[in-house]
């Protein structure tokens, strides 16, 4: 799950990473409110889960009422990179001496979390690995010792940062690290980590994503999902328990296994189709769960055919076949349905299928097989 | 010959008084695995069609002779379980457990690691099976025979499908390995090619991978410098948009990070035949394990 | 550094382990207020840094304020084996079911803490470990990976203690642990551990030990040091910043380094003398350590005769013979002195000692020579 | 030959630019201790005396080419710095520093023996001297010469009057090892006596305890069934109270635990001879070692 900047500097906050301050708000009244409260220069600051917000216009100084106001107007509604702005946070601007970045994120690789520094913030990492690898230092940090005091020192001397800062920034690595554990994030980034005139060391931006599976233990964290950011198909799936991503095609696809599912679209797409979705219906989907994912398979307008391939192992094909009889009933879909169902009591899923005649319902034997045959169906329709 | 489990595999299952857990480890114990415990807090004296239940992983391998641990605990008291096996000495833990969040499993992994004698399975994985000798885990056994191609997997189903076809041209499996679909998973390719490599009766490998991470690319490279024996190789997720967590929590193409085909390339590179779907993968392996046998 | 009962429980509550509701007084009145306050009955708790104040008659249950009243009055001032009570703590009486006992401590030949729990709490733990070993489960906890839940279980179904109460008890061993960490306790031990007639889990005492060498990131903690507990000399000679243990006999001991210390005055005992302290003038002794060090062995006035032993390593004997001269400069002390000076500069010492020609100061060359030498002056004198 | 420093010792001094760091750093020096390296945060680049400064101990391994560290640093450091020192490859780690939490040396010390390539003496310790080869911390070198004796002791200065009273009856020491007055110290007696009897050098093994903890216990155990060479023992604190720390960290008596009466008789029920006093521990030593020459 991935935070909203100010989101991000919340946490931030809480582990004692200093961070300016600021206020979120979501109208041009609420962005005046802020700004008379923390005083000129502000900056308006879009909040959008995107990258390059600042070319698109997002990112705008204020140095009076009138400013923030029209700014505030601006990029509220904002469109970047397809993203609508809903909210805006307000900011206290900072006066800039240098800019570094840092971040803490899993390094799946080693099977360790990976601490980074660089000189050079304000851009793009990845350019940065490019152009000047020097810049940038990378320690892995030991999950069971933690964020040792001297891992922020070879970052900072490695990284190659102004002496006077070597100790602030080494301990703002150290917060971060605690943020990043006690939050159970998987990534946080400062892109820049700000050096003040006065030298003081600042996280002026922040990206943060969080474990899905850790947040039943972060219940404040959980709350700060905005459903206006996500797809609301996805958000349909979410609600009803499923996995789900939605993609760009016209097929509609349900399968079981993660593995299987993926496998499943790309035979579709060699197969010349495009898939709508990737849906994993569980390792023990029951009738309900089917029904649950045919609607929200079929809530999406673009589709014109939906694949089921069903290899049961702890799924039982009987229960899938029972599961597609209830959703005809319920919702009698307009588009063919190709089902192929194989493994753990397939015959007497096919028989159920074979006995509820269900319209428009072609079974198939094998996946490549399943494939075509949707993908013909598809494009005929 | 197989890897992991075998006859000498003595399970103990963690939430055996379960549903879950006692349907699956009932399953296993009706495959012939020798499933000696079972271990729920409270529950300590009392049996499960014979097995006895035991409050701890510690009991049941001092009283039980447990060698091996499935976990099917939910995600949230996984980690404990697991941290609780390796500390009684259990050498094989077998992981179910789907959610577990990363931070616990990075605490967990470096733990068994340092640990000499303990494996780790999974977790997010369906188990191991060592066909006609030992079932540990879900996996649907059924559709699997004994023979001489080893797979190794991070996907369930995709598992199945590709065993349901070599098992269609004949062929069987001397063990079949989830290493599970997590983005820390316990055991990787390579831990358990390693095992294959070593085992007289594998000779034809699969491994079937996915989007997400380099653990493919990491193994292509020691497949290239390790291993003797053929490998067939699959990787799913071509189709995948970057940033999107395809299912697995480690299904995910981060930045130009972790593409399948990266992947399949780098299989390639160094001799890893790739094949494009499951039927040609189950085509690819059945010729080579053929030709080992003549 | 021992603490009170009522301030370990302070850190408990902290923690999150469940304790009474109480209040520490230390006059009637105070006691009489926290009475009213909390509702009778109470509990009226001598407050010393000894055990078995129970016995002693330093534990009185009140039903009403008259009896808090006597009974404040006559544990206040009250000798125990001792030790004055100087503080009571005025805690809402808890209903007995049954008394287990519970600790967390450093185990130094495993190299690791230990969790104890036992079903048989509210009497001495050596005793129950000799009366009915089975009753108490031990845990050795990996510091690396802190106290995980299957630790509390595994000690709970190991000592046998009644089911309903294996998760609280469990997750109350955890919070003790985080205690334990994040204190830097070198000890925590809840004895009795209560459960209460309504199946509640409660710390009904505690005895805590914090590691002074910690003590400088516990501000608080070591703002709880009450002077008043401690020996006026063993004080005197903390707050100048000297290794000092105060001993029964009449022989002033001081010496460089604490095993030749230690050897110091068993060889002191071996000639017959008895020591009157432990004096470690530390490794790198300079002048005005050493004129301090006799100030504070002087302050005994038991003291009959002196004895010096130092054996130079990064200690320069020359130092220490000036700061000699100085405190005898300042002090003039009454008593003779013993000096062997060893070691590092050795003759100049010696040569200092001697050009100084001070009173009743007699050099002796072997540590077995100064010995006997001071032992004879202590007992003619 | 001598155990743990010698010719081959490179040593870095962490805090060489400090007042205590450079005093005793320049004295292993001009001991002949090769010392390749400081390392002061902010100072790498400057030098002591022509001994390079570094930022890092990562940097005076890899720059310095260091195989031993000396830590310095007060005692909210130096965890840190030991396992600093630990993670850039440091084979020996000498700690001086004296006063560090036990919490911090608990996860310390766990982490570092699971270390494979790692060793740690000390904390709170005079260091290790092999005469005429190296020295390694702040042992005065001067009241010992080469000879046959291996002296391991938890206390400094009652090393030193030992030493001194050996030398002065003409013997001398492989190595003289302190292990420090703190109660979770990174090495043991029994570490060190390892060594001790495995080098050739090293005919008689002197070891001096005091009260606290069971090690000299442990130790006697372990005498009696690995160590062929004969052992002399000396034990401090006959005299001191029960619940008193005697100066060092480790030197307390808990309960019944932990005294010199018990360590003493456990050292002579193991066959070891124990000296009532320093000098009684020379003239055993004296009369073993001459045997062992002649």
């Amino acid at each position: 799950m991935d935070l909203l900047e100010y989101q991000g500097k919340q946490l931030f906050a809480k582990h004692g990473v200093p961070v300016p301050e600021g206020r979120p708000a979501s109208t041009v009244e609420e962005a005046v409110a802020a700004g008379e409260e923390l005083g000129y220069p502000v900056v308006v600051k879009a909040q959008v889960l995107i990258g390059g917000r600042g070319k698109a216009g997002g990112v705008k100084l204020a140095k009076d009422k009138a400013e923030l106001e029209q700014n505030a107007e601006a990029i509220l509604g904002m469109d970047i990179k397809g993203f609508t702005v809903h909210e805006l946070y307000i900011e206290k601007a900072s006066e800039i001496d240098e800019e570094y970045y840092a971040a803490i994120l899993l390094d799946r690789t080693a099977r360790k979390p990976m601490a980074m520094l660089s000189r050079k913030g304000g851009m793009d990492i990845e350019a940065v690995a490019d152009e000047d690898p020097s810049a940038i230092a990378i320690e892995h940090i030991d999950p069971l010792l933690g964020f040792r005091d001297f891992y922020g020192r070879k970052l900072a001397f490695e990284a190659q940062i102004a002496d006077d800062v070597v100790g602030p920034v080494g301990a703002m690595l150290g917060k971060l690290y605690e943020a990043f554990v006690a939050e159970d994030a998987v990534l946080v980034e400062v892109n820049p980590l700000l050096i003040t005139k006065d030298r003081q060391v600042v996280a002026l931006d922040s990206k943060v994503t969080i474990d899905g599976n850790a947040l039943y233990r972060h219940k404040d964290t959980a709350e700060m999902r905005n459903p206006s950011d996500e797809d609301p198909q996805e958000q349909m799936a979410r609600e009803r328990g499923l996995t789900f991503v939605k993609l760009d095609g016209n097929i509609g696809i349900l399968g079981n296994g993660a593995g299987l599912v993926m496998s499943t679209l790309d035979v579709v797409a060699q197969a010349g189709g495009e898939p709508a979705n990737f849906l994993d219906a569980g390792g023990g989907s029951k009738a309900e769960a089917i029904v649950n994912a045919v609607e929200v398979i079929l809530s999406n307008e673009k589709v014109t055919a939906v694949l089921f391939n069903i290899f049961g192992g702890i799924t039982r094909c009987d229960e899938v076949a029972n599961g597609l009889v209830t959703a005809f009933k319920q919702l009698k879909p307009s588009v063919p349905f190709v089902v192929r169902l194989d493994g753990t009591n397939d015959e007497e899923g096919r028989k159920i299928l074979a006995d509820a005649d269900l319209p428009n319902v072609h079974i198939e034997e094998t996946m490549l097989g399943a494939a075509d045959r949707v993908v013909e169906l598809a494009n005929a329709a | 010959m197989s890897i992991l489990v075998d006859k000498g595999t003595k399970l103990v299952v963690t939430g055996l008084t379960g549903r879950e857990g006692s349907f699956h480890g009932l399953n296993n114990k009706r495959y012939g695995t020798d499933v000696v415990a079972g271990v729920t807090p409270g529950k300590g004296g009392l049996d499960v069609e014979g097995i006895p239940v035991f409050n701890t992983i510690g009991d049941a391998v001092e009283q039980g002779g447990a060698n091996t641990a499935m976990i099917f605990v939910p995600p949230r008291f996984a980690a404990d379980s697991i941290l609780e096996a390796a500390e009684a000495g259990i050498a094989l833990i077998v992981c179910i457990t789907e959610g577990i969040p990363v931070h616990d499993m990075l605490r967990v992994y470096t733990h068994i690691k340092r640990s000499e004698n303990t494996r780790l399975i999974g977790p997010n994985c369906p188990g191991v099976l060592s066909p006609g000798k030992a079932n540990v885990g879900i996996i649907p056994a059924h559709f699997f025979s004994e023979g001489n191609v080893g797979l190794v997997s991070r996907s369930g189903t995709l598992t199945y499908q590709i065993g349901n076809e070599l098992a269609q041209r004949g062929l069987g499996n001397s063990s079949i390995v989830g290493i599970g679909g997590d983005p820390v998973p316990g055991s990787s390719f390579i831990d358990v090619i390693t095992l294959f490599e070593q085992d007289p009766e594998t000779d034809v490998i699969v491994m079937c991978g996915e989007i997400g991470g380099e653990e493919e690319e990491l193994t292509a490279k020691f497949i290239a410098d390790n291993v003797s024996k053929p490998v067939v190789g699959y990787i799913a997720g071509f189709t995948a948009p970057e940033g999107k967590t395809m299912g697995h929590a480690g299904a995910i193409v981060s930045g130009s990070k972790g593409t399948a085909a990266a992947k399949a390339e780098a299989l390639e590179a160094c001799g890893v035949k790739v094949g494009r779907t499951p039927t040609e993968v189950a085509e690819i392996a059945t010729e080579l394990a053929k030709a080992a046998v003549t």
